[in-house]
């Protein structure tokens, strides 16, 4: 394969998709912007129209949830919901006023809580960011240390390094976390029971999520780490004196951790799947769990507002993920 | 020259010590297929049987993973719901292969606008949160094997979209796809004798794994309460059931997640092997 | 690879032996002793940290778990004491009418609310209003059909005038749907504000509400309106109580265990014995009104035929399921109108029906149900004996009831029963989605009360121009209706609870409804925090008196 | 050629001079265990560096030549067996060292050359740190002197503007400064001994003349040289003393003189021999291998048989591309050509003038912007792909990397089958006899019918990729770099079966590569490309002797020959080693 294909790009910069109007930068810039504009409506929309597919009358669900029953309504019961929150427009109009808002910046008023959107969403969405950005960095720290160790060693080595790669990445968050919670929390108790926001409560619901991520994260980066290994310039910086660490450490894997980017950029974007089953294990607040409870009350302006934020959380890591694949690899800036 | 030669001496050797491995794998999912067939060459007791004078009961002979609450033998459940569990898997990835198999090709092969499109629609799927779509489902559909496959299946499916895309990109400009234009052959038999093949080759092994990933995310989901009705016995809905009684009958979530562990590592590990025989281009 | 694949296919096991290993180790320990000192004297000020299950979108509603959370920081008229008796709170004296259709309510002088406003007769007035108005469901429900209006005589006196008479009036106003808040909050602050931290005269104000985690209820220091029930008058001991929401039960065993909570709310029935043993306080209160039971689709399906009714009935053992189960904390309920701890229940409707597989196979086989097909349910003309049991998994049932149910349908099987249980997701079920005709043969729940008058509110013929949803049997009896009326109105307490009782077997005997378990609400607390206990009208928990020894 | 001569003469003087060993090695051998069994690659070589001298290590792929570079800076690899009676750097024993000394040793001692700096460089960071690395490494000065260093070393090693291209990465840098960078980087500090890797392999044939040139300074300035080649003619120019190594063994050493001048055994000279060049026209390159191409009739290309205008026109071809940053390059500028019936059109070019993308538009797989193509004298280009089909069977192509251009599910009957035109053959049996007789064409056992294309050996796959090229029977065959990637005596071998096909078959040959060697070999015409412009062309023997373009006598003088009177005629025996399948 490389061979016609280096002679080709030697030959002439990548054949066909030679376009002579702007240049393909710029295009590609445009394109990421209406990308994203696009995936945020896109998803707003999903989630709305799916609100609006579920079964029953929103109205009933709101005042049932109000009171704990699970009965029918009377009308004069749910008149003045629906008058409150304009659940007899038509859907095109509940559709549009949606819409609207989401132009204005405006996410609504939660059924529930009585209170804008904007407020539940920022009151939660730290909890979330900040057990994901621990989950990111533990998983880095161990991936890195786990393959810089075990890569490229003896077969043994390796097969144990891979191996285990294999089962971590394998391994049932949830399941993970409870025996993390039984063994750590209740056991030995080494951290506390009830995650809550405090700094040593976070660590077992971020190892319960980095643990798995960072045996996928292995996985991808082994074949490539292992691959760079045998790469010329590394026997040429062999030839220079260079040592084993410092080699695998300086130069192999800057060439190895490409997928691993592109893994984390996915994790980032599946937090909140993710995240919940934590949160609900060790009890932490976050996105997740609001998700779900506003699911449960169909409280509609909270759903597709999570979903908003999780759509341009999705974009943002898109576009960071583009960044550190070109600060990784400086060859990608054309191309 | 001797690179290639000494590569196929070497992968000749790799094959050769794989197929421990791979046996090793192929065979635990084997018996996991006949427990999903015939249940009761495996199993010892009636799985729904509730015996009220043996409740959670640590494991022991007679009953090798304990019992449950209501003293139902617990092993036996969890061969029983192999079937439902790996219909599960099967089905998601399935439906998840399918899925991407189509827009991957429409986002590969058609036109600059209906390739834009699918892209799009591919992207939205990415940014769309599993969990709300799993939410969802099961709120319309109510909590049954067919929603946790849909919603696994389409949680997994833009993942494997991309993937396929990129498949057929890189067959579309392999160079045997040139040669073959050189001989004149028209693209739609190019499309059929190369491109398709070699874009869903790697896809067995993707299918492979995707099953053991899947039947991670069902019980996942079956975990916070999106599961398959009671008193099915599918893994994730043992778990659900068993998480009341961890500290006390831990083996009521040990076990079942352990069975699911061991299963996805199976699968993974198969689906490694094939992928890098594939890579070597052997076929049997 | 393949090294690596044989490696884990060794370590697999290994794993598996070291996780049991790490759990063996883990098994419950924390015993050690966690009595205070002989010697240990009582703290003053501190912070309760509570482990409570379910949190709320607001913390004053009709929601059972609301009316826990508002305890704590609205005062009632009056309070209901351990035997069940009336006693003052806000109200220093009460009195009915002799034509009963109206009462007067003397307030104690001084209180006010925490916004400073006095707790006067016009505020009273102003919440009963807003009450019937939908300004909390439930209290709607309990005035609706006798609350007319609600004046305020002087400062300190209420009238409030009843449509028919409706004795159980004062003993229903201790539930906390009845709180009194500030007139000048409900009609000044937002909505949003009232949900969130409502102003009553409580022995606590509502801090900062972190969602998800916690709710701090602060000590109101100029509290002088306990309930004549209360341990002491004046404010609480402690400063704060740190109301954390641990949705998972074992979890908050766990909490309670590790010390990170003072005293946990539900104790699961695994958990009871142990916590126990342990050294750990632990209440129980079995709550009166409805039981969790299980009611018939009277109106569609097969048990619109009574012998079908009975033959379910009769082909289930509950007292051994919730046995099993319930590790005898929970107990088991035979009586489907109210639970034992219910004044006027009735011991002949609980023992009406009790596990007679013969019994149960004769009224099937009678009733043309005679062929069985390979599974062993029963077939009549090609169609199955279906029994559509939906249930809101989670939010009414909890894991312990959905082991039970899942007992009733292993054993309605044995009869030929094919029950589909239906775990619904919350949403489904509040949308109401499964509560219509079309939407159960059986469902499944309880409904918390001070007394057997629960039976108006479920059995009330539910009639075009009076409809009435809780009526989940759909049964419309005119005469069952007029029985619980006259119950409802009876003035002498013997009386009234004859006709309840008589109310209870009416219902057994037709088997439109039959008991399963009591709802419990436990309390589990460490031993260096004394004087918690539970309020009698729902079985919350009271902060008040507690305090810290050490 | 007698300049030559002369500085044999003075390499001669120069051994009588006998300067000091720098590095002896007594009786190396090296093995490679698996599964408890070692399997040697490098049986028994002895040999002595002197200072300011060169040895050359000459032979082809899995000779054992790498290896024992290699192991001469103890990086052998993991599972190697290393002895040796003596193997001396000075007065350091290499026999018996720490890691951590070899490490010391390396790069400050012994600076390493391997091919390719786009490889052989990190492509992720700028030159300028990778040699600061080498200096770094082994604690030479402090951040600021380094940097200068690094400026000092591009500069001697004639980069331009060292400061900017120290900031460049490598795939910034065209071949030349790339490769000078890496020679840099392995000179930082000033070794007694260098080892060149395959110094020149991949490079153009002027930058690998720049190249050599370097080295020859280096060994003026009293460095000591190892070069490893699998090409005589490189190291001619360069070696002292000469190790010719087949399968691990040294079958012939001695002083360059001797090897090139009198090689004694015959794989040597079957290796000089193997070297085409203008004046190797017309003879056999390769010794007759085992399996000689059976001649069959069976060409049937009657249809435009009575055609006798040129094959292939080219009329004034241009192609543009569009590079990332939106400028636009023209790969192909302005190029016209003509291929007569039989005749062999050389289109010779280093990378990036175009010859390529000339070919890919000739075989109207890439459109040209401007100009047409015409087949048989019919329309080609201009026509669309539907139309053209009929005509593909007129002129197949064959690439330089025949596994890539070959579908891996695909084995060897298969991809035959494929390509043989529809309807041509009425029965499956005759086909699958069509099959057989294109593998006899090529020299293939029937056996390999069943083979995919990975278990073949390179030379194998050419010649599959020749026989698909044949299998429509076409008038023209496009060989694209064809032999480029192969040994210098699999390379011999296949070139010989081109003639011969040719001769049979009356075949057009449009015949692109880089080397000149190979085009002066087989080409009846000429065109020279630079950067998408014919500059010159013409009858091959006027332009390889009275070239007329400055560019073409520069590429003809960057050309390393050996002077024929150095080849020895005829020589028949042909060592095992260098027959197929073992490469």
């Amino acid at each position: 394969m490389t061979h016609t294909l280096l002679a080709r790009k030697a030959d002439a910069p990548a054949p066909a998709r030679g376009r002579l109007t702007v240049s393909p930068r710029t295009r590609s810039v445009i394109d990421k912007l209406i990308g994203a504009v696009v995936v945020l409506w896109g998803a707003a929309t999903a989630a709305f129209l799916a609100q609006i597919a579920l079964p029953g009358d929103r109205a009933t669900t709101i005042l049932n949830v109000r009171s704990g029953q699970t009965q029918l309504r009377t009308p004069e019961e749910l008149a003045p919901i629906n008058a409150e929150y304009g659940l007899q427009n038509p859907i095109v109009v509940q559709y549009l006023d949606y819409i609207g808002g989401l132009l204005r910046g405006d996410l609504g008023i939660s059924y529930q809580q009585h209170r804008p959107v904007w407020g539940i969403i920022a009151e939660q969405v730290g909890a979330t960011l900040t057990l994901t950005a621990v989950t990111l960095v533990l998983a880095w720290l161990i991936m890195v240390f786990w393959v810089t160790l075990t890569a490229g060693r003896s077969s043994r080595i390796r097969a144990l390094g891979s191996g285990v790669d294999t089962v971590t990445a394998g391994l049932p968050p949830y399941w993970l976390g409870i025996i993390l919670l039984l063994v750590f929390a209740l056991g030995l108790g080494w951290f506390p029971v009830i995650g809550g926001a405090g700094a040593n409560g976070i660590v077992l619901p971020a190892l319960t999520l980095a643990i798995p991520l960072a045996g996928f994260m292995g996985q991808a980066t082994r074949t490539e780490f292992e691959r760079s290994l045998d790469a010329p310039f590394i026997v040429t910086a062999r030839m220079r004196g260079m040592g084993d660490l410092s080699i695998r450490l300086r130069h192999v894997l800057r060439h190895a951790v490409l997928p691993a980017v592109t893994l984390s950029g996915w994790a980032i974007g599946s937090t909140i799947s993710g995240a919940v089953i934590a949160e609900s294990l060790f009890t932490r607040p976050g996105i997740g769990r609001v998700l779900i409870a506003a699911v449960d009350s169909q409280d509609l302006p909270v759903v597709t507002g999570i979903v908003v934020l999780v759509a341009a959380a999705y974009v943002i890591t898109n576009l960071l993920v583009d960044l550190a694949y070109i600060v990784i690899d400086p060859r990608m800036k054309n191309s | 020259m001797t690179a290639v030669s000494e590569r196929t001496v070497t992968a000749v050797a790799r094959k050769r010590r794989i197929s421990v491995g791979f046996t090793a794998s192929a065979i635990t999912l084997a018996i996991f297929v006949v427990a999903a067939l015939a249940p009761n060459i495996l199993s010892t007791q009636d799985p729904l049987a509730m015996d009220f004078t043996q409740a959670l009961q640590s494991p022991s002979l007679a009953h090798w993973f304990g019992t449950d609450e209501s003293g139902r033998d617990l092993f036996s459940r969890v061969v029983y719901g192999t079937r439902e569990s790996l219909a599960i898997g099967v089905g998601a990835a399935g439906l998840a292969i399918l899925v991407a198999l189509v827009l991957g090709s429409i986002a590969a092969l058609a036109g600059r606008i209906p390739a834009g499109i699918v892209n799009r629609l591919i992207e939205v799927l990415f940014a769309f949160p599993t969990l709300l779509l799993a939410l969802l489902l099961v709120s319309v559909l109510g909590a049954s094997p067919i929603t946790l496959v849909i919603s696994v299946g389409l949680g997994s499916a833009p993942g494997y979209a991309r993937m396929v895309r990129g498949q057929i990109l890189s067959s579309k400009n392999s160079g045997y796809v040139e040669a073959a234009r050189a001989l004149g052959h028209s693209r739609f038999t190019i499309f059929r004798q190369h491109i398709l093949p070699n874009a869903l080759r790697p896809l067995i092994a993707i299918f492979t794994m995707g099953v053991g990933q899947s039947i991670v995310w069902a019980s996942g989901m079956a975990f916070i309460g999106l599961g398959v009705a009671p008193p099915s016995s599918e893994w994730g809905a043992l778990l659900d059931a068993g998480r009341a009684y961890i500290t006390q009958a831990s083996w009521l979530v040990v076990l079942p997640g352990f069975v699911i562990v061991v299963l996805a590592l199976a699968a993974t590990t198969l689906g490694k092997h094939i992928q890098s025989s594939l890579e070597k281009g052997e076929t049997a | 690879m393949t090294l690596m694949h044989t490696h884990t296919t060794k370590t697999a096991p290994l794993i598996a032996a070291g996780i049991v290993a790490m759990l063996a180790l883990s098994g419950c320990s924390a015993g050690g002793s966690i009595a205070p000192a002989a010697d240990a004297k009582q703290l003053t000020g501190g912070t309760v940290s509570y482990g409570h299950q379910q949190e709320p979108a607001c913390v004053y509603g009709g929601w059972i778990e609301q009316a826990y959370l508002s305890y704590q920081v609205l005062d009632n008229l009056l309070s209901l004491d351990e035997n069940h008796k009336i006693v003052p709170w806000l109200a220093e004296t009460w009195q009915a009418s002799d034509d009963q259709l109206s009462w007067t309510f003397t307030l104690k002088d001084g209180v006010s609310f925490t916004d400073g406003t006095p707790v006067n007769a016009e505020a009273i007035a102003y919440n009963f209003d807003y009450w019937a108005n939908g300004g909390n469901s439930t209290a709607a429900v309990w005035l609706g059909g006798y609350y007319e209006s609600a004046e305020a005589i002087d400062d300190l006196t209420v009238k409030v005038n009843l449509a028919k008479p409706y004795p159980l009036f004062a003993e229903n106003l201790t539930q906390s749907y009845f709180g009194i808040q500030s007139k000048q909050a409900l009609e000044t602050r937002t909505e949003e504000e009232n949900c969130a931290a409502p102003i009553g005269s409580g022995a606590f104000t509502v801090g900062e509400w972190n969602r998800g985690e916690n709710i701090e209820l602060i000590r109101n220091d100029d509290y002088n309106s306990a309930p004549a029930n209360a341990k002491h008058e004046g404010p609480s001991y402690v400063e704060k109580v740190d109301w954390k929401f641990i949705s998972d039960a074992t979890t908050r065993v766990s909490a309670l265990r590790a010390g990170e909570a003072d005293a946990i709310y539900d104790v699961p029935a695994i958990e009871w014995e142990s916590v126990g043993e342990q050294g750990y306080e632990q209440l129980k209160y079995i709550t009166p009104g409805r039981p969790q039971q299980i009611s018939f689709n009277t109106a569609k399906g097969i048990f619109t035929d009574e012998n079908l009714r009975k033959a379910f009935v009769y082909s289930l053992d509950r007292e051994s399921i919730v046995d099993t189960i319930g590790k005898g904390v929970i107990p088991y309920e035979g009586n489907g109108a109210v639970s034992q701890s219910t004044p006027g229940y009735s011991e002949k409707a609980a023992d009406a029906y009790s596990f007679d597989l013969d019994k149960a196979n004769k009224l099937l086989d009678e009733a043309g149900w005679t062929e069985r097909d390979d599974d062993g349910y029963r077939v009549k003309d090609g169609e199955t004996l279906d029994v559509q049991f939906p249930y809101a998994a989670g939010r009414i049932i909890n894991a312990d009831g959905a082991a039970i149910l899942q007992g009733v349908q292993e054993q309605a099987k044995a009869a030929g029963f094919k029950v589909d249980l239906i775990p619904i997701p919350a949403s489904a079920a509040a949308s109401g989605k499964y509560s219509g005709e079309d939407g159960y043969d059986i469902s499944v729940g309880y409904w918390t009360s001070v007394n057997a008058g629960i039976q108006y509110i479920i059995w009330r013929q539910n009639l075009q121009e009076s409809p009435n949803p809780s009526n989940a049997a759909f049964y419309n009896d005119p005469a069952l209706e007029d029985l619980i009326i006259r119950a409802n109105s009876a003035l002498e307490t013997d009386e009234q609870n004859a006709l309840y009782a008589e109310a209870q077997e009416y219902i057994a005997d037709r088997a439109l409804s039959v008991g399963l378990y009591d709802r419990l609400s436990t309390l589990a607390v460490n031993p260096s925090l004394k004087d918690v206990w539970q309020e009698s009208s729902q079985g919350g928990p009271v902060f008040h008196d507690a305090y810290f020894v050490g | 050629m007698t300049i030559l001569d002369i500085d044999t003469e003075q390499r001669t003087n120069q051994l009588d001079s006998t300067p000091p060993v720098r590095l002896s090695v007594d009786n190396l051998n090296v093995g490679f265990e698996r599964h408890g069994s070692v399997r040697p690659v490098v049986k028994n070589v002895s040999f002595d560096l002197r200072e300011g001298q060169c040895v050359a290590i000459v032979g082809e792929s899995g000779s054992g030549k790498s290896v024992t570079a290699r192991t001469l800076v103890g990086l052998t690899g993991g599972n190697a067996v290393v002895d040796a009676d003596a193997l001396r750097l000075g007065d350091e024993n290499l026999t018996a060292l720490s890691p951590k000394r070899w490490r010391s040793i390396r790069g400050r001692r012994i600076g390493f050359i391997l091919q390719d700096a786009l490889v052989s460089l990190d492509p992720l960071r700028p030159v300028g740190k990778e040699i600061e690395e080498a200096l770094k490494l082994h604690g030479w000065g402090d951040r600021t002197s380094r940097k200068r260093k690094v400026i000092d070393l591009l500069t001697s090693v004639g980069v331009p503007s060292p400061e900017n291209r120290s900031r460049q990465r490598p795939d910034e840098l065209s071949g030349g400064l790339r490769q000078r960078a890496l020679i840099a980087s392995a000179l930082a500090l000033d070794p007694e001994i260098v080892i060149a890797d395959e110094p020149t392999t991949a490079l153009d044939v002027t930058v690998q003349a720049q190249v050599l040139q370097l080295l020859e300074e280096m060994k003026q300035r009293g460095t000591s040289i190892i070069l490893i080649s699998h090409d005589l003619s490189v190291v001619a120019h360069l070696a002292d003393h000469i190790l010719v190594m087949s399968g691990g063994e040294v079958v012939e050493q001695g002083s360059a003189h001797e090897i090139l001048t009198a090689p004694k055994h015959p794989y040597t000279q079957s290796l000089i021999n193997a070297v085409p060049s203008r004046e190797t026209r017309g003879t056999r390159l390769a010794p007759a291998t085992g399996v000689a191409p059976v001649h069959t009739a069976a060409h049937a290309n009657d249809e435009h048989a009575g055609f006798d205008g040129p094959v292939l026109e080219a009329e004034g071809l241009v192609k543009n591309f569009t590079a990332p940053d939106g400028t636009l390059t023209t790969a192909v500028n302005n190029v016209s050509f003509t291929l007569g019936r039989g005749e062999t059109l050389g289109i010779v070019g280093e990378s990036g003038s175009g010859k390529s993308t000339t070919a890919r538009i000739a075989l109207a797989l890439d459109t040209a912007d401007a100009g047409t193509v015409r087949l048989l004298g019919q329309d080609w280009s201009a026509v669309p792909e539907t139309k053209r089909r009929r005509l593909r069977k007129q002129i197949s192509v064959v690439y330089q990397d025949p596994l890539s251009s070959f579908d891996p599910r695909w084995n060897v009957e298969r991809i035959l089958l494929d390509s043989l035109p529809a309807g041509a053959f009425a029965t499956a049996t005759a086909r699958r006899e069509r099959v057989l007789a294109l593998l006899a064409q090529v020299g293939l056992p029937d056996s390999v019918v069943h083979r995919f294309p990975l278990q073949l050996s390179g030379g194998q796959r050419q010649r599959v990729a020749i026989a698909r090229a044949l299998a429509p029977s076409p008038s023209i065959v496009v060989l694209d770099e064809a032999v480029s990637a192969l040994d210098v005596s699999i390379q011999a071998q296949i070139l010989d079966l081109l003639v011969d096909l040719q001769k049979e078959f009356g075949l057009s040959y449009l015949f692109i590569s880089h080397d000149l060697g190979v085009i002066s070999h087989l080409s009846d015409r000429v065109l020279v490309m630079k950067d998408g412009v014919v500059v010159e062309s013409g009858d091959a023997d006027q332009i390889f002797t009275r070239p007329a373009h400055p560019y073409t006598q520069e590429l003809l003088g960057a050309l390393p020959t050996l002077d024929e009177s150095h080849t020895v005629a005829g020589a028949s025996v042909s060592p095992s080693s260098s027959t197929e399948g073992q490469e």
